[in-house]
């Protein structure tokens, strides 16, 4: 297991390198923007009378970052209050952090993109099996096309046509929302439940649009792992159908596994399409609201805090392909 | 034996070395040592067959002569060009005389390409380096397809897949013809075709060495092939990098005497009823492994005769024994391990 | 050399079952329509007897070899004759249930060394309990045993194999353990596909020696498929020759070796490079091996590439296909050609 | 027809005999299956309504407000939106900017994502690693939160700057599928013939690489051209850019600013650009599974 630390080690390296260089991007980005804020809102500051000191102070406040100096000393700056978690202040809701803003939306985000991954991950994997087994009948052309058409549907239009479904032409689901304002929150049935009620439409709009691309990888991928001599093999060692199967799939399930590090990026980004057609408060929303408001510290935090988010959820697709394949683990070449 | 600068060209290696730095991390900073000082040479027109088990180095160095992989140490020279000394880009136009038959007929042609385009672009080159007009590219596509015995009407347009292994072999010979090569090094080139049609290419390979004086480098596992292609030139048997016997083929393969040799020819099935075993037929006394000792004689760990002497030193290639062929062993021993034919068979 | 181990001893009390094939004929479907890839074979592995099939590629004979365990692959399927196994019944007839014991109970197979026959992601030791679950197997500390005797037979480390990875075993390795898994149930009938292609000569010989050894001390039936007559010759007392999915000849190895009757064994034998003798002795044989498709409809299969039809064209090869007939000056010896067979004197 | 459909390989004017062969084999590989003919016909449509369509309606379409939200009727086929604008006039009019900005992103995809797998692995080594960081890193990062955080930068007013802006952010799945085939390949020995026979390196990647990576270049083109659409339609759906000539996003915007999805008035406004999306991409995907056999000899054959 001696390759196990030192792979996770280059995990966290690559991990820091990158939330490095997309902080310094949009720290620069930030500094591009037409009429720079955080110059406007020092001179501004300044205009009504506070002390240049003061207004400095009021802004960094406000940004994280101080607004005069140099680019590089305000940089510097940045960089140290980043290691520290102090994403400044969101100026949409005054005195409240950025990154605390964001974190509340975190939850929710994170929560319905698991749902979303869950679910389009049973769904997609039990289709490609049976498409795959059927392929040569009706079924399995059918679920080969179903499979490529949901895959290449956008989030969104798969959000608005579950609203319009759902909530316009038979109300059955709650429009938008994460929970029903009326009801008092704490750990019991009615809040649950609407809870729930309220998530349903949003992590199936996430499973409809993701399971696509599970199912045609699961399937290319049976139909190759029944090419391989040991599925032969097992059948003539008279193995049951039973130990056969779970060979088979245990197999299948391997390039599923990179797919699904790749869509990672894909299900954090979809969530703002999905929050924002649900009017869900996820991350997504709070990304959307801070650059429609140039809350532009919030947009920092939240852009940073997603792709965190997208960093994390491959290292653990990563770690999960090294555990279940010991090639990976237990390396090494072949003896005499 | 032929003078140098003929059409053919005189191949000699002296001293090569080659080790790669394994990567796998069972064998994580230890060195492989492919080739340990190989002397080599052939006339222009002549035929060399090297033998071994697989991973002694005798397909590292068929892609060292055909330039396809660097060398550590050691002189090459080709025609009496040195080449070591050459720059990559002055050393090219030599190597392209030695033309590498691969073993995969199936990985040898690029599959979306007609067998006419596979020709046509190095003819091209070749038509610009020769001054040559374009009608001879035609032309000369034609005489190579008829040279390796195929219908160059039937074959030209056709695309690899609709090709047989043996037909499939024949193209990638054509296509090593087109830049009139000095040397063919055929790496196991007939292992993948069917026993029937094996010695077709075999006898083809002959044949271009007496029509075209092209030189032939056979590299293979099995005995019997590289004694059918290189009867009447030089055999070669490589053991963990290192040349442990060599002298023309009928001698080495009739009347071994490294005890390594004989474990190859020993291991030669016999054709019982038609050929009768050696009599004292041997097998090694353990199967190959990488990390046997380096020190003394390589094949000290394997070998039924093995003393304390061969496990200290290292015996060099030399006549020891006054033996025709030369060998690397403090005690040559003529056995007969080869199977015979029956009298009447 | 063999520690005659409590376990193969019992082994080899009960007497090992013959095979007798007869009149097999396998189809696959294609494009144009179904297509023989074995055609109305009859062979007959006798008890106890090493048996070497040959034939190039598109003989049938791997088709055949998956046949013995009524294993031929889908879009292949077995249309007329029967398998018997003294001791199982037909195959082709035995119900789902009891064939899924018999494969690997009864009979073993072995797959090419370059064949990854494991499972990649568990280890050996693992996939051996799977193989003792399917069969039903209560002892597993008896499993475990006989197979650490097999694999310490075959010269391996038995504990490290067993804990193992497919992908940390050499070719070579990887064979042995599918001997093992083969044989570790008692079965009597070992049929082995290629065991010796991508191999050295030195580890084929050793191959080789190891199937000798395991088949006289098991006491089985043992069918080794190969495209090298030399492997068949070394190891096998019985030889049959394939060629365009038909049985051509049959017979003791030696006397086919020395007097091969049919013109196909005839110029297979010729076209072998020998390492002793005179080399140019040997001669390519002209054409191609046939393909699913270029297998001709009727008459001889081998007729295009025949020296014999070249010279005699009799016109029986055309439109007939030869029957397998014994042989007038060989005991046990079956030829499938017009020119020679019974009625060769009457010609 | 040509435009979604063309390959990067097409860069010769004059129609070569292989050239001009792939055209007829394109034909005969799309006629073998009925769903792929109703695949192009879809996506020349569409193109064909990218192309001519807002040559037939005026600059500004007429307003008739007091015939807002009308459902789908004889003189406005598909309805009418918040204005009493005609929804289908709207909807070709709209289709330009999708189209053109997609069939860029992708060309630009193809293109660097191409060359970059091309030279990573074929060179392998230091450039490879580094290139492959790069590429890991594009991929990680979120494609759309980034535009949306480019989107406060660059105003995307015209199709070129999101196709530009797109195909820049979206190159990392091409390029890795292109590296992986050209590792595998380089192993292959007819690459190593090409070099032994001393054919330069250019040939070698445009006559031997570049045929056998084809497949995988265009069906990642067409995949990415639908992924590209749905992150345009997305952006402008999102509000987040100002909008001054219409399309499909800005109506999709507009539909649910209006409340369509309350009140459930004015459905047609808001699904004829949601199905418009859902029917090109059907077409796309009916044509992806043509992609292989169009290159591959072996395949196009029976």
């Amino acid at each position: 297991m001696r390759k196990l630390p030192l792979r996770l080690a280059g995990h966290l390296v690559r991990a820091l390198v990158m939330i490095w260089v997309v902080a310094t991007f949009t720290f620069f980005l930030i500094r591009q923007m037409p009429g720079d804020p955080v110059a406007a809102q020092y001179e501004q500051l300044v205009q009504q009378g506070m002390s240049p000191d003061g207004a400095r102070n009021a802004t960094q406040l406000t940004y994280g970052f101080m607004p005069t100096g140099s680019t590089w000393s305000q940089y510097t700056h940045y960089l140290w209050r980043l290691l520290h978690f102090d994403l400044g202040r969101s100026t949409q809701t005054l005195g409240v952090s950025a990154s605390s803003e964001v974190l509340t939306g975190a939850k929710w985000t994170i929560g319905l993109v698991l749902a979303g991954i869950l679910l389009s991950f049973a769904i997609g994997a039990v289709l490609g099996v049976i498409a795959a087994t059927r392929r040569s009948s009706g079924t399995g052309d059918a679920l080969t096309i179903t499979g490529s058409l949901f895959h290449a549907i956008p989030q969104f239009v798969m959000a608005l046509v579950l609203i319009t479904v759902f909530t316009v032409i038979w109300p059955v689901f709650p429009t938008d929302g994460n929970v029903d304002i009326l009801v008092d929150p704490g750990f019991n049935g009615p809040y649950i439940a609407s809870l729930v009620s309220h998530a349903t439409l949003p992590a199936l709009a996430y499973a409809l649009s993701m399971f696509g691309s599970y199912l045609l990888t699961m399937k290319s991928s049976v139909i190759s792992v029944l090419g391989d001599d040991f599925v032969l093999a097992a059948e003539l060692r008279g193995l049951t159908r039973g130990i056969r199967f779970r060979y088979i799939a245990r197999n299948a399930l391997l390039p599923l596994f990179t797919i699904f590090a790749l869509t990672i990026g894909f299900m954090f980004g979809g969530a703002v399409f999905i929050e924002k057609a649900f009017n869900y408060p996820g991350m997504g929303v709070t990304l959307v609201n801070s650059i429609g408001h140039r809350d532009y510290s919030t947009m920092n935090a939240t852009f940073l805090l997603i792709t965190a988010a997208v960093i994390v959820a491959n290292i653990l697709a990563d770690l999960l392909y090294t555990a279940i394949d010991p090639r990976v683990r237990r390396g090494g070449t072949a003896g005499a | 034996m032929t003078d140098p600068d003929s059409s053919g060209a005189a191949i000699e290696a002296r001293g090569i070395v080659k080790s790669f730095r394994a990567r796998g991390d069972v064998l994580a900073g230890h060195t492989v040592h492919a080739l340990r000082g190989v002397d080599f040479s052939i006339p222009a027109g002549g035929a060399a067959s090297f033998i071994g088990e697989s991973g002694c180095g005798k397909t590292t160095l068929g892609r060292i002569l055909a330039g396809l992989e660097s060398f550590d140490s050691g002189s090459l020279s080709l025609g009496g060009v040195p080449l070591a000394e050459l720059s990559p880009r002055k050393r090219s136009p030599h190597f392209r005389r030695v033309q590498m038959i691969h073993q995969d007929p199936y990985s040898a042609l690029n599959p979306t390409r007609t067998v006419d385009a596979i020709l046509r672009d190095p003819l091209a080159l070749r038509a610009r380096q020769t001054g040559r007009p374009r009608a001879w590219i035609d032309a000369r596509a034609r005489e190579v397809l008829d040279l390796v015995g195929l219908d160059p009407g039937y074959v030209l347009p056709r695309f690899p897949h609709q090709l047989s292994g043996g037909m499939r072999q024949r193209v990638v010979i054509a296509r090593a013809l087109t830049v009139d090569p000095a040397a063919l090094v055929a790496d196991e080139a007939v292992s993948m075709i069917d026993v029937s049609l094996r010695l077709g290419i075999l006898n083809l390979l002959r044949e271009l060495r007496s029509t075209l004086g092209v030189s032939v480098l056979f590299i293979t596992h099995d005995v019997a092939t590289a004694r059918y292609i290189g009867a009447d030139g030089e055999l070669y048997v490589i053991y963990r990098g290192q040349i442990i016997e060599h002298g023309p083929t009928e001698t080495v393969v009739a009347d071994p005497v490294h005890p390594y040799t004989q474990c190859l020819l020993s291991a030669i099935p016999v054709l019982h009823g038609i050929e009768q075993p050696g009599a004292d037929r041997l097998t090694p006394t353990e199967p190959l492994d990488e990390s046997q000792p380096e020190d003394g004689c390589l094949f000290a760990a394997r070998c039924p005769f093995a003393t304390e002497k061969c496990r200290a030193e290292r015996p060099e290639l030399g006549h020891l024994g006054d033996t025709v062929q030369e060998h690397a062993c403090f005690y040559p021993q003529r056995r007969s391990v080869v199977a015979t034919p029956v009298a009447g068979s | 050399m063999v520690a005659a181990t409590q376990a193969t001893a019992n082994a080899a009390a009960t007497a090992p079952p013959a095979v007798a094939v007869r009149d097999l004929t396998i189809v696959y479907k294609t494009p144009a329509g179904e297509l023989p890839a074995v055609s109305n074979v009859d062979l007959y592995l006798p008890a106890g007897t090493i048996t070497g099939l040959v034939g190039e590629s598109g003989s049938g004979k791997s088709t055949l070899a998956l046949a013995l365990l009524n294993a031929v692959q889908k879009p292949g399927r077995i249309a007329t004759g029967s398998i018997d196994v003294e001791g199982l019944g037909n195959l082709v007839e035995l119900p789902a249930k009891r064939l899924q014991e018999a494969r690997g109970g009864e009979i073993g197979y072995v797959f090419q060394a370059a064949q990854n026959s494991l499972n990649p992601l568990k280890t050996v030791g693992k996939q051996l309990l799977d193989l003792g679950r399917s069969h039903g197997v209560k002892d597993r500390a008896g499993l475990v045993r006989s197979a650490r005797q097999l694999l310490a037979r075959m010269g391996m480390d038995a504990a490290r194999v067993l804990d193992s990875y497919q992908h940390e075993l050499s070719g070579g390795m990887r064979q042995r353990v599918g001997i093992m898994f083969a044989l570790v149930l008692n079965a009597h009938v070992l049929v082995l596909d290629e065991p010796t292609t991508a191999l050295d000569m030195i580890s084929q010989a050793n191959v080789l020696s190891i199937v000798r050894a395991v088949h006289a001390e098991r006491g089985l039936t043992t069918l080794v498929v190969t495209h090298d007559i030399g492997v068949v010759a070394e190891v096998a007392e019985h030889i049959a020759v394939m060629y365009g999915g038909v049985l051509v000849e049959q017979g003791p190895t030696e006397d086919v070796l020395r007097a091969p009757k049919h013109p196909y064994t005839r110029a297979l034998i010729n076209a072998i490079p020998r390492v002793s003798g005179d080399p140019s002795v040997a001669r390519p044989l002209p054409g191609r091996p046939p393909t699913l498709e270029t297998i001709p409809k009727r008459g001889c299969v081998f007729r295009e590439r025949c020296a014999v039809y070249a010279e005699r064209n009799l016109p029986e090869c055309v439109t007939e296909q030869p029957p397998m007939l014994p042989v007038a000056d060989g005991p046990g010896r079956l030829v499938a050609c017009h020119a020679v067979g019974t009625k060769e004197s009457v010609r | 027809m040509a435009t979604v459909l063309e390959t990067p390989t097409g860069t010769t004017p004059t129609v070569t005999p292989a050239r001009q062969g792939f055209w007829r084999n394109l034909w005969r590989v799309l006629r073998r299956k009925p769903t792929r003919l109703a695949g192009s016909l879809i996506v020349a449509l569409f193109v064909a309504m990218g192309v001519i369509g807002p040559f037939l309606y005026p600059a500004n379409l007429p307003i008739d407000a007091g015939n807002a939200y009308a459902g789908p009727s004889g003189s406005h086929l598909l309805g009418t939106d918040f204005q009493g604008t005609d929804v289908l006039a709207l909807l070709v009019t709209g289709s330009r900017y999708v189209l053109v900005a997609a069939v860029i992103a992708a060309a630009c995809t193809v293109v660097v994502g191409t060359g970059i797998g091309l030279y990573a692995g074929y060179r392998r080594g230091g450039p490879d690693s580094v290139l492959m960081r790069i590429t890991d890193f594009i991929i990680t990062i979120p494609g759309l939160p980034l535009l949306l955080v480019l989107s406060t930068l660059w105003k995307y007013s015209n199709p070129l700057t999101m196709g530009l802006v797109l195909g820049v952010t979206g190159w990392g799945s091409v390029a890795r599928a292109v590296r992986s085939q050209t590792l595998s390949l380089r192993e292959r020995g007819f690459i190593e013939a090409a070099r032994g026979l001393g054919l330069s390196t250019a040939h070698v990647v445009r006559k031997e690489l570049l045929p056998n990576v084809a497949p995988y270049v265009a069906m990642n083109l067409l995949i990415s051209v639908t992924v590209y659409i749905y992150l345009e339609v997305g952006l402008f759906f999102l509000g987040v850019l100002p909008f001054n000539e219409n399309n499909w996003g800005v109506m999709i915007n507009q539909a649910v600013q209006n409340g369509v999805t309350q009140t459930g008035q004015g459905l047609s406004y808001l699904l004829s650009p949601l199905v418009a999306i859902l029917l090109l991409t059907l077409g796309i995907v009916l044509l992806v599974d043509a992609m292989d056999e169009v290159f591959n000899p072996r395949l196009r054959e029976d």
